[in-house]
Parts: structure tokens; sequence; C-alpha cells
């Protein structure tokens, strides 16, 4: 069996380990918790998050799928009517199109649709995000999409950290869950503090104070933006980092605390531009603290293209730390 | 058309911010002159609603003339809502007989709330184009209906809303500060919270003169073509205020070397904590202590009106500016003895670069109590200046060197400056004029004190 | 469309569907020789007439009350198909689960939601069984493991689908029912879920209520092998035809496939072979089917053949307007009660969207 | 910062301040404000504008490092790395 869980020393493993820890602790600690998915079993999952899980928890538990994304999404949610709670893995958020009707129609319409009778306690994980080459199809930024919808409950993990605490609470919660785990992520490392206790998955955090401008990001996007506060530092410009971590609901008062205190908002997304995660919180901005604002609210989005595969193209295609820093110096003048 | 300077006989209307109806607080600016110096925004005195504009744009006219009449506040909304009726009455008279009566003049204002729902989409969007109210802008089509013309007009002439952040409206409301009186430092000139706090605040920096960076260079609003007679008439216009001087005031001058080094040393130690914006030149410093020196000495601070010596309200200190496209001004630091160092500072690269961009107000021209003019710069050790008319006074001030004096016995080298003062022998004799430059050497032997 | 009716008559008459309805009706005369048993076979047959008669006249009242603009939104009416809906529910225990579509007011009626909170669901107020938030479309009660109600064509086979993986992961020997259509067996939801359910063994009794048209699309325009039975049969589960005009024909052949699903052998399919007399949803102007096909198939209503049968049996001429007027009286008092009772107040608008914080 | 950079962007921050600024009368390493008349107040703001574009902390004691074009990049080069 591979890494453990034990101990309380702090020691360094990556997103991926520390999903996979996360996963087995719920496992272990509720026998109603069971993952499903393609590949997630022998194959051990696409990217490795569940290697080991097989052979701990078997076949009934670690369950892999048929290629029918929309009927073992909604498998799941009829589980989680149906006593259990199951984590859904969709092997990437492209994929999850295919499943879309089940997440929209089902698990997020039960509950008001019954007038109150039927929850879906489900957690949803899959990945997403661009940065690995591998073109249109596969490198989708759609969790604006899913934010866009009452009902589910949206966490974007950033850092190994929040990899290993936000299943618990997802699992705890009700209502459905969707968890998205950027794939540029997973092999980041970090020594998470084993005595952190459980993430408030309702707040976002504020990875680096500053006092001129802020930049809201969440996932793939944070280690950019930390990048770029490092580099925005040297040019005298103290730039506070703010990861979403929930993208839906959204923390509406650390950010607007904090542009309350910066006056400048810089919105880092992976997503196009256009009706974004980023437009809406842009817009939440100028709602709730337009009289802080002392310049217009900026964006960093993928340009309006489908992913290239070209790594220059892809490169340009995405947000990069170069563009927030020229966001943060624009932002503040 | 109001007096802008004691050398302006008549000024040419450039541009009216306003229309009739508008309402008018005093202290509003309502319209654009340009004068043989600059081109000026003039400010109203009364508070009420614009009735008829007298004077039409590139009009030239005498100081003295009235360019508008401004009716009571009482009775403005009684005649702008019967305006109104009667507007409502033409136009439909108009529309159902159309011979019955005359056309209404087309210059007669829309009432006040009109709904822009009778613009077309194809205006409406010009006018979200050209950045224009439609609110605001007079129609002159049949029924009163918005024109293209009216817009491109509204567009040329409207009185600019300033472009300032929320922020900066909101610390602007809080700190009852006129945005139209804010330098706006950011991105195309955009007023930002710290314009505002540096406009209200005596401790704020003074970033108003700095030119915005990626900002094109600010254009004065005349026409480029316009300098060449611009220049011509500002030096007709210097040649006849001086000549004015020359024959009328007997001038006396005084001397006095002033030794800087304290004042500097302490100057260089405060700017050495601060960032360039907050930082000093020695000409604040002087002008400061001046201006003090003139609050001590009030005999020099004043105009020689109808042959006798009438004081000034304040210490507003006239400071000679050259222009780099030749000739010279002299607008106002208002109330200089009053503003602390770093504020006065900032009015001072404020006022230098409006003055420089052609856009000062009016009482900033028109009403100096005594004139600085600092030749130090230009590598001059002494002034031997003309005193500006009606004022009785003009402090020349050369420049800084090091020069050798004795201190306790023995000599030593310190930065020193030569004071000169041109008084008006009319107004003062030269114990004043003495009392004068003394107080000025006192003064900036205690810098902190300033 | 001609070729649709053969088949549908072929099914009806010629499939082992039809030869448990005829074995059903050979009882009577067994009953004579053990009246107990006998009298108890009538009293079944009378509460199945009753139940259907309950659905017929709940949905001819939703037409008038539709009318009068009591009820909006979409209505599918469910007139005709009544046998289905009654006839599968005898083969299931209240643990069972059921899961239907947009055309599920007689599933509800069958499942014993009661008629008074299905009508105030349709008057939008809070006695609604679903709080007002579903209409006609979205009945749930999760109180008889009535799980709606689903108004995508296809959407809730595999929320059924993960009832049926929980029953079987916890080890419970219940039976998840879905209701489904002919238009639901072309999507790929279906697909993927007969797939998953045999693949994974689970206790899923498919029922697809075959009423020849998708909407306004008939069978054999939208399926390339109109054997619906076939081809479920294809993904290894037993799958067959049964005449869904014949309520005794479908509660043998419902409760035939119920015990084989509870025997832990994975899913079954059924594919009840039956029609709709009237418009897809409220009203629709009925271009795609000739007025004779509906004639026809009224000839063969399920009500009046199950309430003949039931006479001959020596029940009085006027029983059926006896259970009429009892269902009557049941639906008079369900208006009523939707009439009188209080509107869903606005204030709640925002309730249900997430659940509520616990108070601990 | 090469220093050909920073010579554009002083004489681009001059420009600013002196719109028609002729520096073909200036030579490289001719004291530029009595050519272009920078009184002290222009001055500060090309300091301000320097500082601003560099990042460059320039105190008073640098001014007299800064009285030629060549000077003014070779300050600006050298402190930018």
């Amino acid at each position: 069996m591979t890494a453990q869980t034990t101990g309380t020393k702090p020691r360094r493993i990556t997103y991926r380990e520390a999903m996979r820890e996360a996963l087995r602790e719920a496992l272990r600690s509720d026998e109603r918790v069971f993952l499903m998915g393609e590949d997630v079993g022998r194959y051990g999952g696409c990217f490795g998050v569940s290697l080991g899980l097989l052979e701990e928890f078997g076949p009934e538990r670690i369950r892999d799928t048929p290629l029918s994304e929309s009927g073992f999404v909604g498998a799941g949610i009829g589980a989680a009517l149906g006593g259990m709670r199951p984590i859904v893995e969709i092997m990437t958020v492209n994929f999850s199109l295919l499943a879309l009707d089940q997440i929209l129609n089902n698990a997020a319409t039960l509950l008001h649709m019954s007038g109150g009778q039927l929850a879906v306690p489900l957690v949803i994980r899959m990945t997403t995000g661009a940065g690995r080459q591998v073109a249109a199809q596969h490198s989708h930024s759609l969790e604006g999409w899913y934010a866009h919808i009452p009902g589910i409950r949206v966490l974007a993990p950033a850092t190994v950290a929040d990899a290993r605490s936000v299943l618990a609470p997802a699992l705890a919660d009700p209502d459905p869950v969707l968890i998205f785990e950027h794939g540029g992520l997973y092999n980041a490392s970090d020594d998470p503090d084993p005595s952190a206790g459980p993430v408030d998955i309702e707040r976002a955090a504020i990875r680096r104070s500053g006092t001129d401008a802020t930049v809201v990001t969440f996932g793939g996007c944070l280690p950019k933006a930390l990048a770029a506060a490092d580099q925005l530092a040297g040019h005298g410009v103290s730039a506070e980092v703010i990861d979403l971590r929930s993208l839906r609901p959204l923390d509406d008062a650390t950010i607007m605390s904090s542009v309350a205190r910066t006056h400048h908002a810089v919105v880092v997304d992976e997503a196009w531009r256009t009706g974004s995660l980023a437009a809406e919180i842009s817009a939440r901005i100028t709602e709730q603290a337009f009289y802080e604002l002392d310049a217009p609210v900026e964006r960093v989005c993928s340009a309006e293209v489908p992913i290239p595969y070209a790594h220059q193209l892809e490169e340009a295609a995405l947000p990069q730390a170069a563009d927030i820093v020229a966001a943060v110096r624009k932002a503040v003048g | 058309m109001p007096s802008l300077g004691a050398d302006m006989d008549e000024g040419t209307l450039i541009e009216w911010l306003v229309h009739p109806g508008d309402h008018v607080e005093r202290g509003d600016i309502v319209a654009v002159v340009e004068t043989a110096k600059s081109t000026i925004e003039i400010e109203c005195f009364d508070t009420g609603t614009v009735g008829r504009l007298l004077v039409e744009p590139a009009t030239t006219v005498p100081v003295g003339t009235p360019l508008a009449v401004i009716e009571d506040g009482a009775k403005a909304p009684a005649a702008a809502s019967h305006q109104a009726a009667a507007r409502r009455g033409a136009a439909s008279a108009q529309m159902s007989a159309p011979a019955a009566s005359p056309a209404p003049a087309p210059s007669v204002p829309v009432p006040a709330g009109r709904k822009p729902a009778e613009v077309s989409p194809i205006l409406r969007h010009l006018a979200h184009e050209l950045h224009v109210d439609l609110a605001a802008v007079l129609g002159t089509g049949p029924g009163g209906r918005i024109t293209h013309a009216d817009i491109e007009h509204a567009s040329r002439t409207r009185r600019t809303r300033p472009r300032a952040s929320p922020l900066a409206r909101r610390v602007a409301g809080e700190l009852h500060i006129d945005l139209g009186r804010v330098h706006g430092t950011g991105k195309n000139g955009v007023i930002r919270a710290e314009d505002v706090r540096a406009a209200a605040a005596p401790s704020a920096p003074a970033p108003s003169a700095v030119p915005a960076e990626d900002a094109p260079p600010r254009q004065p609003p005349a026409p480029r073509a316009a300098q060449p007679d611009r220049a011509a008439a500002m030096r007709r216009s210097i040649a006849d205020l001086m000549s004015r001087s020359k024959r009328e005031i007997p001038h006396y001058y005084l001397a006095a070397e002033i030794d800087l080094d304290s004042a500097l040393n302490w100057m260089r130690e405060r700017n050495r904590r601060l960032e360039v914006a907050d930082r000093l030149v020695p000409a604040a410093l002087m002008l400061k202590a001046a201006a003090r020196a003139l609050t001590e000495v009030p005999e020099l601070n004043g105009y020689w009106l109808n042959d006798r010596y009438v004081p000034g309200a304040g210490v507003h200190l006239g400071v000679a500016i050259s222009l780099r496209t030749g000739g010279l001004i002299a607008p106002a630091l208002h109330d200089a003895d009053r503003l602390p160092l770093s504020e006065l500072m900032s009015a001072l690269r404020d006022l230098t670069s409006r003055a420089r961009a052609g856009r000062l107000r009016a009482t900033e021209t028109a009403d100096p109590t005594m004139t600085v003019t600092n030749l130090g710069d230009q590598g001059v050790e002494r002034v031997y200046g003309v005193i500006y008319p009606p004022q009785v006074a003009l402090l020349g001030l050369g420049k800084v060197t090091e020069r050798p004096v004795a201190v306790d016995g023995l000599l030593g080298v310190h930065p020193g400056v030569t004071a000169t003062l041109a008084a008006d022998h009319r107004a003062s004799d030269g114990a004043v004029g003495a009392r004068f430059l003394t107080a000025l050497d006192r003064l900036l032997q205690k810098p902190e004190e300033l | 469309m001609k070729a649709d009716h053969t088949a549908t008559a072929r099914g009806a008459r010629g499939t082992s569907g039809s030869k448990q309805a005829r074995s059903a009706r050979r009882r009577p005369a067994a009953a004579k020789r053990q009246p107990h048993a006998a009298r108890e076979a009538t009293d079944h047959r009378r509460e199945l007439l009753r139940q259907m008669l309950l659905i017929r006249r709940f949905e001819d009242r939703c037409v008038e009350l539709y009318s009068a603009a009591k009820i909006r939104g979409f209505v599918h009416l469910y007139i005709g198909e009544e046998a289905v809906a009654v006839g599968v529910n005898q083969a299931l225990t209240e643990a069972d689960a059921v899961v239907a579509t947009y055309r599920e007011h007689g599933h509800a009626l069958a499942r014993g939601v009661p008629a008074d909170s299905i009508m105030s669901e349709m008057y939008g107020r809070s006695t609604g069984c679903s709080g007002g938030r579903g209409g006609s479309m979205h009945l749930f009660d999760a109180a008889r493991r009535f799980y709606g109600g689903n108004a995508i064509v296809g959407g809730g086979i595999p929320l059924a689908c993960g009832l049926a993986l929980a029953d079987r992961m916890r080890g419970e020997n219940r039976v998840t029912c879905c209701f489904f259509g002919d238009g639901a067996f072309a999507e790929g939801e279906f697909h993927e879920v007969a797939n998953l359910a045999v693949l994974w063994r689970l206790p899923l009794l498919l029922v697809c209520e075959n009423n020849l048209y998708a909407m306004g699309t008939a069978l054999s325009r939208e399926h390339a092998q109109t054997d619906l039975a076939l081809r479920a049969a294809s993904y290894g589960m037993p799958a067959w035809p049964v005449d869904g005009m014949d309520v005794l024909a479908v509660e043998a052949a419902a409760r035939r496939a119920a015990v084989a699903v509870r025997a832990g052998g994975g899913p079954c399919f059924l594919e009840a072979r039956t029609y709709r007399y009237r418009a897809h949803s409220m009203y629709d102007p009925d271009r795609y089917r000739d007025k004779a096909e509906i004639e026809r198939w009224k000839s063969r209503d399920p009500i009046d053949a199950l309430a003949d049968a039931v006479r001959a049996e020596g029940e009085p001429a006027g029983f059926v307007d006896e259970i009429a007027q009892k269902v009557d009286a049941e639906i008079d008092a369900a208006v009523q009660s939707a009439e009188q009772a209080p509107l869903e107040p606005v204030e709640g608008l925002l309730r249900y969207v997430t659940s509520p914080a616990e108070t601990s | 910062m090469t220093r050909d950079e920073a010579l554009d962007l002083v004489r681009d921050a001059i420009r600013r301040i002196v719109p028609d600024a002729d520096f073909s009368a200036v030579g490289l390493d001719e004291p530029y404000r009595d050519a272009l008349e920078l009184d002290s107040l222009d001055f500060l703001t090309l300091v301000e504008t320097l500082h601003k574009r560099t990042g460059v902390r320039i105190d008073e004691d640098d001014y007299p490092k800064l009285t030629t074009l060549a000077a003014c990049a070779d300050f600006l080069a050298s402190h930018t790395g």
C-alpha cells in the first residue's frame, strides 16, 4: 500500500496524494461513501488519484464504470437519494458535458422541485483546465458554467492543503458538491499542517496580503497569481491574492473587504472572458464595492479561442503571470 | 466679460459650458474665455437659472459686457415650466396646423426631463460614442427633436464631466471637494482618490503636475493654429502692461543677501524621507516665507487704486511663470501664507502645469496681491523687477549659489540667494520694503516653522 | 403507421402478456368453486377499476380546470394508459421506489399519493406534494418513495439506476421501478443504464410505456427496430412485451418481473403497449395521427374492458357508477381543498435551493 | 534596462514635460536643463516620472548625477540591473 495518512508530523505530499488521502479517510470513516467513475479502480484513476484504493476497499466501493457519463452521474444522484454518499469522478470537465443533463436537471433541481423532500448528498470530482498541450477538446475550464447553477456547491481547491481538506465538508454537505481539480496542480507539493482541521468551504482564502490591489483567482491560476504578486512586489506594488476556493457560493464578503482596502481589483480566470466567472465577480465588485474602486476592474482570462495544441500558442492563449502583472499595474496606474 | 487681469481690456468667448435653463451655483464654471494671455474658465458669482446667453461663442467683447442673464432662483422654475408648456403648445400646433403658428426658434431650450425615447437609436449611439448626455442636449429639429448636429454640437461644447473613479467621487463628496478643480493623474487624466486627497489634505503628496504615464501631453484647448496669434497678442499685452507700470509706478529697489544654509539643510533632510512627488524645491520655501513676510508687512500686499493704497483681502502671491510658447503669466497662489508647505508645493506644481496648459481660472489671473519672480533657475543672480499694476511690489529671487559668509567670526561657505524688492513708492517707502526683506530673511532661517 | 397498429394488435393478442391476461380471466370460473377466493379476486378487480377510474376522472377534471386556467404550465394526460401504472404498481411494495415521467399523475395516484396533494400541487399551493414548486410534471412524495416527476425525456432512468445501486450496496431487498416512454428508449441514458444495470445486477424494473408516439413522431419514424423488448433483451436482461390496455395482463407481467428482480438476478424490462387518447400535452394539433386510430384504441379501453369482466362475474350493473361517484367525491374534495389551500408565499421563493443549514 | 532603453525613456519623460523638446540640439554630455529650459519644478516632475516608470529610487543626493542625458541613462541602467 502506498502513502498512509498516519502520523501528525508535517510532510511533503503532492496535491494528488492529498486528494487520495482525503478519499481514503472518507472511505474509511463512512461506509456509505463509495467512489465511482471511469478507470478509478484497476487503472488507479486517469490522473492516479485513486491509485491503491481498489486494493483497500474492493470493487464495490471503488467502482469502475463504463463510459456512460450521464448514466453513472445519474446513478450517483439516485444512489445519494437512496442513502449512499457517492463520490463520482468524471475523468475531466470536458466529458462532464455528457452528464450535464443529470447535474443540472436532476442533481441541482430535485431538492427544489420536490418541495424540499429530496436532498442529493453527492460529490462529483473532475479534473479541469488547460496547460498540458492536450488541445481544444481536453482543455476546458467550465467551472463558471457550473457555478451558474443554483442548487449545487462548486469548489476549486488550489492548494495541497485544500485538496486534503475539502472532501470531508463536501461529503457532509446534504446537497450536491462539485470539486474541480486543476490538472496542472496534481504534482504540486507542500507540507499541509495535519492539525489544521476542517476547512471552511464557504470562505475564500487570502493567500497573500497586500495593500495596493486585490487579485481574485482560483484553482490553476492561483500559482500564477502568486508569482505575479512576487514580481509586482519588485515594482513596489503590493498585491493581495484571494483564492476563491468556493466558486458557488461566492464569498463576496472577503472580496469586497479586500477591495475596500486596496481600491483596485483584478480577476484572473482561466475560462474565456465572455460570460465567465470573472465577469460575475467583476459585476459583483461594481455592484457592491463601486465606491471603493479607484480604477476599473481588470480581468485576465483565456483568449477567446479553442485552446490550441502547440506550446507557444497554448501559452499565449492562457493567463500568465506576466499578464497578471500587467493588469495589476494597469489598474493601479 | 469679467476682468481677468489688470491688463485685460477685452476677451473672446470661446464656449458656453451652460445652457439656458441650467441651474448654476455660485462658483460653477460657466464659460471659457480667451484673453490675450490664456484660455480661462470663468466662474459665475450668482446662484440661479441661466436665462438668455447674450454673447455668442467666438465673439470678442470689451471687459464689462454682460455675457448672460442669470435669473433669480425662485423665479426660474416657473419660467422654465412656462417655456416647457409653450414649447409643447408650439409643437402640437405645428403638428396639427403647420401654417397656423410660426415655428419656434430653434434655440429655444427643450424642457428638462424630456424623454430620451424621442431620440433615434442611431443618434443614441452617436451620443454614446461622443459621451454626450442626451438629457442635456438641446433639440433643434422639428418638434424639438434632437438632431445629429445637436449631438455633435453638444459633444463639442459640453462641460466635460470630470472623469473620476468611483472612489474618487466618493472621497470628493466626503471631503467636499469639487472634482472640477481636481487634476487627474490617472490614465487619460482620470481623477483618482489620491488626486482628490491631494487636493484636500495638507499632508498629502502633490502629484497634480505629474503627467500621467502613457497619457499624451495635455493640450491647450485652443486650436494650435491660434498659437502664433496668441503669442503675439500676449506680447502686446505684456508690452502694454509693463509700459503702464514703468510709466505710472515710481519704483524703488532694495536687495538683501539671504543665507539659505539652514533652510536648504532642513529641506534636504525632509526630502530624503519622501517620495519624489512629496519633495520640496527651494522656491516653495521662499514663496512661503515671502507670503508670511507679507502678513507682517501688509503695506506691500495690495493694490494702488484711485490714488490710494487698498490692502489685499488675503495673501495671494502672483507666481511669474514663463510659458514655453513664449511670454509670461503670473497667476495667483491663493492664501499662500496659510498653505502648509506640502500643500503650497502641490498648489505650485498644479498652477504651473495649468498655466502652461492654458487652463487657469479667472480668479487666479485676476487677483494676485504681490508677484514673486524667480529667475534663479535661469541662472540669474539678481532680479530688478517691474511691478504688475495695480500691485505695489514685486519680489525677485535669483540663483541659489554657494557664497562666502562670516559665521561666528570665521569664514564659511553657505548657499544663499539674493532677494530684491521692487516696490511702488506711492504706496510705501524704503523702510517698509526693508522690513519686508528682513522678515523674509528671518523666516528663512527657521524653515521648520514655515 | 398502419404497421404500428398491426404490431400492437399482435402484441395484444399473441404475446405471453395476453396469455397471462387470458389465464387471469379464467379465474372467475375457478372462483365459483372457492367463493372466498372469488370474492377476493373480484374485490381486487374492483380496486383496480377504482384506481383506473380515479386516474381517468382526475385527469378529466384536469382538462376542465386547465381550460378554466386554474392549472397552468405543461400538463400531460395519461388517459388511455391507466392500466400500465395501476397494473405495475400491484407488483410493488411500499418499500419499493418509483421513478416516473412528466406524464405521471397516474403513477402518483396509483402509488397512493393523495389526490388532494396532487391537485394542490397543480394549483401551485403550499399543500401541494412538491410545495407548489413542481407542478404537474414534478410530483414527488418521498414518504411513498415516489421520486417524480422527471420532465427530461430519459432523465429519470439514471436516477432509478442509482436508487437500485444504493439498495444493492446496502443489501436492501427492494425494487426500483422506472417508467419511461418509447421516446426515452431512443435516448442514450436508457442504453447507458440498461448496460450498467445488467453489468452491476441492479434491482431495477424498467417499464417502457410504448404509446407509439414520441410526442408527434411515430414509433416507426424514430426507431429502426420497433420491437423494443427485443432490443432491451440484447443487453442481457429478461424483456418482454405486454398488452398495456389490459390491467390484469400488466399486473401479471409486472409481478413476474418483480419476482425475478427481487431474486437478485438483475434488471427486467417490460414493454407495455398502450395508447394515449389525448394530445401529447394538453392540446395539440393531432396532425400526426388520425381520428380513426384513436377510436380503434378507445374500443379497447382498459376501464371498459375490466368493468365488463367484473360485471360478468356477477357485480350489479350500476357498480361502476357507484365507484365513479366515490371517486368523483374524492376528486371534488381534492379540488375544493386545492381551491382553499394557501398559496405558497413568495417570501419562501429561495427555499429548497440548498438544504437548510444544520441547527446544531 | 540597457543604456539605450534608458536613454529613450529619459527623452520620452522629458518630452512629456517639454512636448517640443529638440534633442538634436542637446549633446548627450551637455547639461540639458539649461538647453531645454527645465526649471526646478520640471526637474522634479522628470525625477518623478523616471521613478514611476523604472521603480528606481532617486534621492535628492542623486540629482547631481542627472545633469546630462548620458548621465541619466547611465544612472538608470546601473540601477535597474
